[in-house]
């Protein structure tokens, strides 16, 4: 698989990760009030596959915290730009928001998690569709931009519901997070979580969500009314990590399958949140 | 003194590559390493495998952990989710001995919420691995350590290392169905100076072989922050527990060998625990934060 | 809820300006501040003045202090150095009450070496301000804290802390000779959760008004760092210990009143340690790093 | 007291201290290999007195370290450039001296601690002997300075004895450190103190010595054989601080006057080594 540029990016067997101490390459850039994109020169690269994350680790932290993958292109035989999409949550991140610096090292460790689903991402012609809220945009946007760049050429149709709190977050949004979502296909609330009405949900082989655990229920909800949909429902189910290579045990969720780790057996699962 | 605390040593009565070593809930089940990217591993001298019990646990709820401050230390309420014994059989134990033998020595951390589920364990484990490996220096396995810290649910809750007569049972009763397997005895950072002294000396007069300073230090975090409300603080602060601890015992027990752990974070850390009487040191947060943290030692 | 934190608030009887006072071993003898450039402070609610023992103690040799790391956590081993009752009486006590009347309530930390040295201690001051002070919301000292985590020579260097018939007999004779003064028992950061209820049960039960959560944690610095060889660390790390023993304890002993103490460092802290359950906050450690804190506070 | 440029600078009394967050005006300059020279510009100032020091603190670190004033002018009514001389000791200050950027933060709390004959620095024309180790020749050089700069005016004669571990290091000090130095008055040695054979004590008035427990005891010997120096023996005893102003006791060193408090009462005590 080549980008348009002729790169290699990706193989969708990817089982390999590393750690390289990455430099950024310049000072976080606003994408909306809350959401700054990071973009870091790491010293190697590993194949890598949409949906995937790694883990960022700055500063004095013990631990990294995880972020998905937004881009990951090779730029020379030990050399790549990665690039995240960060969102102010907690005391880490608005930290590293405000006082990151171009030069500044952060210690990057990925690909990491599974995507059980990707490689339909290339080969199921039926219609998709990918569901995000706020920054977790990132989750879903590499798999997004890869089957809008394959429409081009074949037959990927691929829809994208993306709930923002207000509509100034989606304006600020990067430009080209914005061309992908059709003009009905965008929710605003910040207080509760909308789902469109009439939504028609037999047209799709496959729903892909990532959110907080209200959005993911109240689409888990929903999904679960389609029978088209059983065994192609996928949630993104996110918790805080300290390894993310499965040593710990830190980011135990509860699934079909019973608890499992979100960084090594996730973080994509099939089916209903429990 | 510290170059020379790297390389193979030895340790009741086997070869270890290193006296640096994963603690327990650091390095998963292991096959977590085999499968991965991250062995072999230089100066791993073992690995202790995280928590088991008798019967299956689920865990904690999320979150479970929680990093205070910058690097201050990490906040752990895991839960000790295990699979239990029947399926640690099949899923880990028969991979280990018949399929994939792993490339260092196994340590097997073992806890319960009652003296007899301490023993069922134990007893089931010495007869499978007796059955299936070699035993003494090539075998997977090269001993149990016993979290103590653990609540005791016939003492209400009281932790199995807070009640002397308890401890003593408990040990005893160990010796007895782990048919001369080195056993360590793990305690918790709370324990203070004297404490320890008078539990060390339990240990020795049991027969234990070592005791391993120490498990992580009770903690809560501001509400919120960990599921469970309280959990265990690991990492930088520990190393001043772990010291403290080692020093009231250094000496005073006879044999009793003493197993470093608490904010080990690279040789001068072990160095330091070295000097107070440790002779091995396990690893916890610190590989967390750098799994490569063996192979970059020097 | 934090600004609603500061301002005047009641605590056993009592008007303070601030529920946020200085910790003991924090503020010196207050004539420090009373001397020196930082007083009047706003926000500031009272002081606990440092350790005070029957006979004079010189304290323990050099290096006292060792900072751990950047930020981590400050080990000290002062070895409650004072003066004695005596010339405490003639140096700061008739000062305090006769010529240079405090501008904050004052309350006495009290320590000892065998029970009957706390008890010979409290009864002379107690002697002393009856005689010379006003009783009551006007007088210069507000109350007694116990510090209790002290080895006791009676029982081969075991705390006071550690033994409950120990600890129960000494707030029993407390108690009989402190003619209904407020009294604070101060308990170690290693008490354990079960622990500490049960001795604040204790407390309860014998007619003590409050606990103030915590003091130090017992820890062993690397070799050399402490003139001592062990101290206390106090500072960020100590957070959670306070908030975890206060949880421990809130709402399940009564009217016994909660003092947090333990790394806090502004009033997002004390408002953590509010929603556990404590009504008052001291601060240690973060007055030796910036004496104006309380001043500062908004 | 004026200095050269008309400048206020001493107040022989000066109890009053205060605290500012002052800026590096800008990276430490090598002294000699181990001996930084920092320049704080402070927004404020306060009289202060030679012998007198502060706490800094910077980054991080929980509590201040303590320094000896090397020199502080007022700058105008707000402000102020405070200079000290800082030896990489352990690991708070070689953190420190590599790291520190122009503009970085430091908090200044001073000037603090007494020099009970301060009032004699310029009084007493009788011969003085100042002596010194290493880089604590910053806690007497401004007294020196003084006496020096005087003398071109009145009779204050000053010798100055400094110990350093190498020649180099006497050689890489600053020039106006060795101008004062007399030829015959240094000593070299890494291992053992050095004490000028044959000197007559008996001449001089008042020692002040400064430096590690070994060299003020070699010293305080030397001087207790002369009964002239009772009394005017005096030594900067050393401890390590937490607050620099009497509230902690972490300082407490034993003196003739029993234990006391080296931030408050001293840090200079008459007398003999404890
Ligand atoms: C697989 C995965 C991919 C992610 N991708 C992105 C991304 O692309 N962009 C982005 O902005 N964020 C992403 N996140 C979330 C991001 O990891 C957290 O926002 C970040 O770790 C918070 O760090 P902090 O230091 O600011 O929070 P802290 O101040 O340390 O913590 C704030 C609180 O949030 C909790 N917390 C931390 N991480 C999580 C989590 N993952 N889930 C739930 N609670 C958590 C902590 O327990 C803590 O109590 C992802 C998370 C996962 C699991
Ligand atoms: C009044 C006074 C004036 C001083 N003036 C100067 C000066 O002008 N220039 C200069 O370079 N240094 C001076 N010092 C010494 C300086 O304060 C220490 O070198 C510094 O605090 C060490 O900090 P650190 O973080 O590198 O040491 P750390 O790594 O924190 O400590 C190293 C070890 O040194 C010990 N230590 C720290 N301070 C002292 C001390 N003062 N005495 C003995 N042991 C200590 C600590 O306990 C610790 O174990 C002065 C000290 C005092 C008390
Ligand atoms: C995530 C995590 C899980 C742990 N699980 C266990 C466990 O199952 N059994 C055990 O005895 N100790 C467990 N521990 C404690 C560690 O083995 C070790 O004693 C403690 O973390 C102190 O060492 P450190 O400071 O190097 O981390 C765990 C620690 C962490 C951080
Ligand atoms: C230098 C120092 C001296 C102390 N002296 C005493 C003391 O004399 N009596 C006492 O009960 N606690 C003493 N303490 C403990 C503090 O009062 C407080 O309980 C502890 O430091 C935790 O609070 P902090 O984290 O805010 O410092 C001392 C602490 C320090 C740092
Ligand atoms: S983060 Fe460690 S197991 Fe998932
Ligand atoms: S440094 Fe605190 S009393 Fe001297």
């Amino acid at each position: 698989m080549a980008d348009v540029n002729g790169n290699e990016l990706l193989s969708f067997h990817a089982k390999s990760w590393s750690e390289w101490p990455g430099r950024l390459v310049k000072p976080p850039r606003r994408g909306s009030e809350i959401d700054f994109h990071f973009n870091i020169e790491v010293p190697g690269f590993r194949a890598w596959t949409p949906g995937q994350f790694v883990m960022l680790r700055w500063g004095q932290h013990l631990t990294g915290r995880p972020f998905a993958i937004f881009e990951w292109k090779q730029a020379g035989p030990n050399s790549s730009q990665l690039h995240l999409l960060i969102r102010n949550a907690g005391e880490g991140t608005a930290e590293f928001i405000k006082n990151a610096q171009a030069q500044d090292l952060v210690w990057v460790r990925g690909p990491l998690g599974q995507v059980p689903f990707a490689a339909d991402l290339t080969e199921d012609l039926r219609p998709w569709i990918f569901l995000s809220e706020g920054a977790r945009l990132a989750g879903v946007f590499a798999m997004i931009h890869l089957r809008r760049k394959l429409q081009l050429q074949q037959q990927l149709p691929t829809d994208f519901w993306w709930h923002t709190e207000t509509r100034k977050e989606f304006m600020d949004a990067e430009i080209h997070s914005r061309a992908y979502v059709k003009p009905d296909a965008i929710g605003f609330s910040e207080t509760q979580i909308l789902i469109p009405e009439n939504l028609d949900l037999t047209k799709y082989s496959k729903v892909i969500a990532v959110g907080s655990e209200d959005f993911q229920n109240s689409w888990a909800k929903l999904a679960n009314q389609y029978s088209n949909l059983d065994g192609n429902l996928w949630l993104r189910r996110d918790a805080p990590m300290a390894c993310g290579i499965g040593l710990c045990f830190s980011c135990t969720v509860e699934t079909a399958q019973g608890p499992q780790r979100s960084c090594l057996e996730g973080p994509w699962f099939e089916g209903s949140l429990k | 003194m510290n170059s020379s605390l790297l390389g193979p040593m030895k340790f009741l009565g086997r070869e270890y590559e290193s006296p640096i070593w994963a603690a327990s809930g650091c390095y998963g089940w292991y096959v977590e390493a085999q499968d991965g990217e991250f062995l072999p591993q230089k100066n791993l001298g073992a690995v202790v495998l995280k928590g088991l019990s008798f019967e299956a646990e689920r865990g904690a709820p999320q979150p479970r952990i929680w990093e205070m401050g910058e690097g201050l230390g990490l906040v752990n309420a895991i839960g000790l989710q295990n699979p239990g014994f029947d399926k640690f059989k099949t899923d880990y134990l028969n991979r280990f001995l018949k399929t994939q033998k792993p490339k260092h020595p196994l340590w097997l951390n073992i806890y319960g919420k009652k003296t007899e589920e301490y023993v069922k364990l134990i007893k089931s484990l010495v007869g499978e691995i007796e059955n299936l490996d070699v035993k003494g220096s090539q075998g997977v396995f090269a001993g149990f350590e016993i979290n103590i810290s653990c609540p005791n649910v016939e003492k209400g809750g009281l932790e199995f290392s807070q009640d002397l007569s308890v401890l003593n049972k408990l040990l005893t009763e160990i010796k007895l169905v782990s048919r001369n397997w080195p056993i360590l005895v793990k305690f918790s950072a709370a324990e203070s100076s004297s404490g320890i002294l008078e539990k060390a000396k339990i240990c020795a007069d049991s027969g234990i072989s070592g005791i391993t300073l120490c498990n992580t230090l009770p903690a809560r975090p501001p509400k919120g922050k960990i599921g469970r409300g309280s959990g265990g603080l690991s990492g930088p602060t520990l190393k001043l527990q772990s010291l403290r601890l080692i020093e009231s015992v250094a000496g005073k027990c006879g044999d009793l060998k003493i197993v470093a752990c608490g904010g080990i974070d690279g040789l001068e850390a072990a160095g330091q625990a070295q000097s107070a009487g440790a002779e091995i040191f396990q690893v916890g947060t610190q590989v967390l934060r750098d799994p490569w943290f063996f192979d970059r030692l020097k």
